[in-house]
């Protein structure tokens, strides 16, 4: 706000500094509030992905484990807040620290700084509660309760916050903000994590999923794979939408302040905000539209667990370029995301990889492909109004701007790619070798709710009446009907 | 200087209000997914569920495309936008945007409420794409861009001024948005007639619950949450409509607890018992109702709003049945009968005071308001109109989209896959799996006793 | 912002009134604005908790009840509103008033004032309905429904402002920033209601649980306790999330306005906001993870319902002091919030107080400790800074601010006590001996969707299929079997 005084004073005549600096001081209080409220609600909305998170897990999975899964996606949260509060935000942005970790802030300790707020730091734990959320999914109906809160711990405390250091904080390796010494004078656009957020959640799962393997019944003795279906519909669905309604905290929030105004133009960053909601919102729809059709012609009938599913892929793919990136741009983004989602599950079933939620495949395929759909449409106006710095910063290859974000971009995915596996899959290959990582085969048919969490999550038929049919709210005439035939698609 | 960082605060404050707002009406569409599949009978729930995700979705890409061009492209003629197509022009107000989209996409979602349970998937492609992309558009265009003929701001009409002098009050769209998805969902649900089973061979109704009344509540309570972005949010800007916009959130939830009470008692004096599910209908009939006078009436209006909107669905509801007419989650009577209320009721309590508040003065002269407020005829006049206008183009774009995908065999499924269940012939596979599918015990203490068994 | 026009106006020459009235003006508006968006979705978040409540309440009681407590949930909401909007914000805060009870705005007459707008009233509301909510858990599956809608009116109308206008009027006896009596020269600091919200709904509905008595089945022969199991987990903890992600617009928004300067600091009420959500989310977090290793301990398994209830337990404790501690405090909040709701829980099997949402033990036992606690670790600067007025205010016990804050605080909990416990048992009294509480034994067996409300929730089976078992979704195995045993856990 100084510069605002210093332009005022002299406008003001005799008493022109004071004054000055008493409306500055007005105005910087404002836009401190303004700014504060859109980060916190946006955090608000980052944190209803959780829910959005539990609700598909729960329905993607069969019954006998939704308890198990919930549990962990619960304390994703609770777990992860304690984490990220007392090293994960440390590692991530103490500044001012080296290029590849931070060392400031353990615990909050004398914060807050001029730099940076409690909101900011709420905004950034929804962020790293997201990372281990994906990563749940992959390994979910066979995984060990005390694993999932080992490689929980560890992956909100100091994987993920490593990587969202690279990038996000001003002294990073790979940041955009970085001004004196950008990688290939570019530095990575990973607006609102593609990359950091969904590649690191989805590589983890794959390696969780990998070493675990599959779970029984997911492959029949000819190879074959068997559809193990989850048991609601209604929560997926429902999920999907949460994720939808918290996405619009994700992308749109991560400009983190929104009254900035922009020097070449009247429309300032409230109107780069709502850009940035179009363009996630039009990746988004395409993509579901894609794999809603692509689905149809391949399997033969509209499922919507797909569209859920390739809804998802869309937004996770523009969440690297949603900033700086035409509406177009946004659908092309979308219709090969769902391509790319598509073909990533027809490589998991040819590679027996067997992932409930698909996580790995849409967190990290259409993840990787978004980082390189900004660095391929990224446009030169956005750009430089949301990353400032030299005008000569480079942008997209097909706007005209050269390889070298590019370059930036397959080096931050081959750096993610490396980082996560070798700090994961050591993790999870370790719990493996002590017997930790995966529950037992009788345990596994039998359902995780009754083998560790203490029954299960539906209670539909009432245990305590005596009067049999009447209290039965499923069965109002007796049902001695043969079980339907197993699903077979 | 001082002045550009004003407007930065001013355009940052409205642009965050507008957003926040735009996400909660998008949350509504969460609500009509819960309170669509909660409704019906388990083995459609895939099949509507999906309806539901692909009218946000198809509605997203043809409004995108065609929709906010036709509604809010200006300048343009009285009848239709003709500027902006996907969004090429120089300056959008992409919040604006947005805002608009999200409203849009909740048209469709009350259609798709009529028409549930019988329709082919291939249909709610078409009308869903024809209603955000076309039907709806042009309506907003009348009654809400400021070249429209019904807009309060129009200068074209008689005299020089809005049609009557006034223009219709239509503050949220209970018209613009509800009776349009009210009105196309009748058309729909009368051309495809009632379910199979609905109706006896005597003509008696059989009630056909839907499976998850857990799913109804969820919805509700979502709609409700997300009227509060529908409703205050219509200021567009929270600038110098503080109060006005707090007021707002004010009418809108007396309304709704209104109806929704006296819906309660209605139905606990009509049928004998207490349904949870009436008064999730009565509840959003009242905000139905509120929605198009919300800025513009006294808190205490608000509360005969309701009254009356519980008694309006009720009638409605009776009648429905009377005439056979089958629709699954009440959408035509609630969003249909209680959105034509609502704007009657506007042009009946509108109070002088915040009318020149939300829409300005004319100059020197005041406008006109409710009638019962003493401010003449002439709102009501508008209202009326505006009903008539609302009814007679939806009917005559939809109608006959109906009409012709019933003529192409492409509306309504067949009788077996209609009993056989949607889900089952078109989508791949029920909802729910069942729940113990390869165990028998159930409780931790069942498996303590198996374990102990299988060691001793 | 006279004060603002009086700073101002010498500084700018000439024409300095009518310059500074024109700046200062647009101050105020950009300000209230900012304050009353802030406000307004805070109070839609709170809102959203009434949500929460449904969907928490109807997982935790059996299928044949669910109709029942979502009625009871949705009609707290709309009966709530026009109770709330006739007498109780009146009685609450109709200043000029006594310092007992307000008697100005009935029906909202002449509002609104120069103090408060609908926005306020707005806010208010959602807590209003919040405390019916929390008592309706504690009666849930045996309680008539017109008892229900009595009790209800009662306490939204009456019971509950009566305190928050003790508390958080500008006139009550315990406020404090009733400056010119403040009680003990201190005044309660009860921010956002652990004692005038959750105690207030869980002492309510302690009298109820206690005078209707247990459900039948609840306790065996021989005393023991029989668990009756919620029908569905996913309801429990979609509520538990819900009702994490309302809490943000509880506590924060209880501020009421973010755009304030704090002197002191450059950090004004948007930093002190974020901090409230921290405090909020690690209180939660800590708790959670108490409860979950404490009942792996005491239970044997990893139970995700106690890990939500836990949860909770720590939310309500923290809203009394979330905004005057700090971080590392509220982790302590949290974890002694997990060990008094285990504690209580005990306690209530000893009793044979049959409470289905622990409703009782979590909102009233975890609500008076966040009271006590905030009495001792509220922090000098934050307590200067939020509630202003003299700088002698004493603070918490443990952070050297002497006994006074929490000798107030003691009252303050004995005088919540003594008020429901004189208003609610009396009328729940009544009830009884008219007849109009409990339901019938049979309608109690039977459930009271089919006999009160017209059938049940759930109809998975359908009634119109020719196909029988095919259609089915949950009866797979042949039903004629006997119902398992009670589970004993």
């Amino acid at each position: 706000m100084s510069t605002c005084s210093a332009d005022l004073a002299p406008l003001l005549g005799a008493n022109g500094t004071q004054a000055a600096a008493l409306i500055c001081s007005q105005f910087a209080a404002t836009t401190s509030a303004v700014d504060t409220t859109y980060l916190l609600f946006s955090a608000y909305l980052v944190f209803a992905m959780q829910l959005g998170f539990a609700m598909l897990c729960a329905g993607s999975v069969r019954a006998k484990n939704t308890m198990n899964i919930m549990l962990t996606n619960v304390l994703d949260a609770a777990a992860g807040g304690l984490f990220y509060y007392l090293f994960g935000y440390a590692f991530a942005f103490g500044v001012p620290s080296n290029s590849f970790i931070g060392h400031r802030f353990f615990a909050l300790r004398s914060f807050p700084s001029a730099d940076a707020d409690y909101s900011f730091f709420l905004y950034q734990w929804a962020f790293a509660i997201a990372a281990a959320g994906i990563t749940s999914g992959s390994i979910a109906e066979r995984t060990q309760f005390v694993a999932y809160l080992i490689y929980s711990s560890f992956l909100t405390g100091f994987v993920y916050p490593v990587v969202s250091h690279w990038v996000w904080s001003a002294d990073g390796w790979a940041s955009a903000s970085n001004l004196g010494n950008l990688l290939f004078h570019s530095g990575v656009i990973d607006f609102a994590g593609s990359g950091v957020v969904h590649m690191v959640g989805g590589i983890a799962g794959l390696w969780g999923a990998l070493i675990e393997g599959p779970r029984i019944g997911r492959f029949d003795h000819a190879g074959r794979m068997v559809t193990l279906r989850g048991h609601s519909a209604s929560l997926v669905v429902l999920g999907t939408f949460l994720l939808w309604f918290g996405w619009y905290g994700f992308n749109p929030g991560s400009f983190l302040k929104i009254a900035v105004p922009y020097t070449s133009t009247i429309h300032g960053q409230w109107s780069a905000v709502g850009r940035t909601a179009v363009t996630t919102t039009l990746a988004g729809c395409t993509a579901a539209l894609t794999t809603l059709f692509g689905k149809r012609i391949l399997v033969g009938h509209w499922n919507v667990l797909d569209v859920c599913n390739g809804l998802l892929g869309g937004f996770a793919a523009i969440t690297s370029g949603c900033s700086v990136v035409d509406p177009w741009a946004a659908i092309i983004c979308g219709f090969v995301a769902a391509i790319v989602l598509i073909s990533c599950n027809k490589l998991a079933e040819k590679l027996k990889l067997d992932d409930p939620l698909e996580a790995a495949q849409l967190h990290g395929g259409c993840g990787a492909w978004g980082i390189i759909f900004t660095a391929l449409f990224a446009r030169e106006t956005y750009v430089s109004q949301v990353y400032g710095g030299n005008s000569d910063r480079p942008y997209g290859l097909f706007m005209g701007g050269g390889g070298r974000l590019l370059g930036a971009h397959l080096v931050l995915i081959l750096a993610i790619i490396g980082w996560v596996s070798a700090t994961m899959g050591p993790l999870f290959f370790g719990l493996h070798k002590l017997g930790l990582l995966r529950i037992s085969a009788e345990d596994e048919m039998a359902g995780m709710d009754l083998t560790r969490h203490g029954g299960f999550a539906y209670v539909y038929h009432d245990e305590d009446s005596h009067s049999g049919g009447a209290s039965n709210g499923f069965m109002i005439k007796p049902a001695p009907s043969p079980p339907p035939p197993a699903n077979s698609v | 200087m001082a002045s550009s960082m004003e407007t930065s605060v001013v355009e940052a404050i409205n642009g965050l209000f507008l957003l926040s707002s735009a996400y909660l009406v998008f949350m509504m569409q969460l609500g009509f997914a819960m309170l669509c599949a909660g409704s019906v009978r388990a083995k459609n729930t895939m099949n509507i569920m999906l309806s539901n995700v692909i009218d946000a979705v198809v509605g997203s890409l043809s409004y995108y495309l065609f929709g906010f061009a036709l509604a809010f492209g200006s300048p343009s003629n009285p009848f239709i936008g003709t500027k902006s197509f996907a969004l090429e022009s120089g300056s959008i107000d992409y919040s604006y945007f947005l805002y608009q989209w999200a409203f849009a996409i909740a048209v469709a979602g009350i259609t798709s409420g009529s028409i549930a349970e019988r329709t082919q998937f291939g249909a709610y492609l078409v009308y869903s794409f024809w209603l955000t992309g076309f039907v709806y558009p042009v309506v907003a265009h009348w009654v809400w861009s400021s070249d429209g003929w019904l807009n309060t701001a129009y200068g074209g009409g008689g005299g020089g001024g809005p049609l009557l002098g006034s223009g219709a009050i239509d503050f949220a769209g209970s018209g613009v948005v509800h009776l349009v998805g009210g009105v196309a969902g009748l058309w729909g649900s009368v051309i495809e007639g009632p379910r199979v089973g609905r109706f006896d061979a005597f003509g008696g109704v059989v009630p056909m619950r839907g499976h998850n009344a857990t799913l109804v509540v969820l919805g509700t309570f979502l709609l409700w949450f997300g009227w509060f972005g529908f409703n205050p949010g219509s200021f567009i800007t929270i600038m110098g409509n503080v109060t006005g916009v707090a007021r707002t959130a004010l009418t809108t939830t007396l309304a709704g607890s209104t109806a929704g009470l006296v819906t309660l008692f209605g139905k606990r004096i009509l049928v004998g018992h207490w349904d949870a599910l009436d008064v999730c209908n009565g509840l959003i009939g009242g905000f139905v109702a509120i929605t198009s006078g919300c800025a513009v009436v006294d808190l205490w209006a608000s509360v005969v709003c309701g009254f009356v909107a519980a008694l309006v669905l009720i009638c409605l509801n009776i009648l429905a049945l009377k005439f056979q007419y089958d629709d699954p989650l009440e959408a035509a009577q609630l969003h249909g009968g209680c959105g034509a209320w609502g704007v009657l009721f506007t042009g009946l309590f509108a109070k002088e005071e915040f009318v020149l508040q939300a829409y300005g003065s004319k100059g020197s002269e005041t406008r006109p308001y409710g009638v019962i407020m003493g401010g003449g005829w002439q709102l009501l006049g508008s209202q009326i109109i505006e009903i008539l206008v609302i009814v007679a183009w939806v009917s005559v774009t939809m109608g006959p989209l109906f009409f012709l995908l019933h003529k192409l065999r492409m509306l309504r499924i067949s009788r077996d896959e209609e009993v056989a269940g949607l889900d089952v012939s078109h989508h791949g596979g029920y909802a729910y799996q069942a729940h113990h599918d390869d165990e028998e015990p159930r409780f931790y203490a069942d498996y303590v006793r198996m374990q102990m068994n299988s060691n001793s």
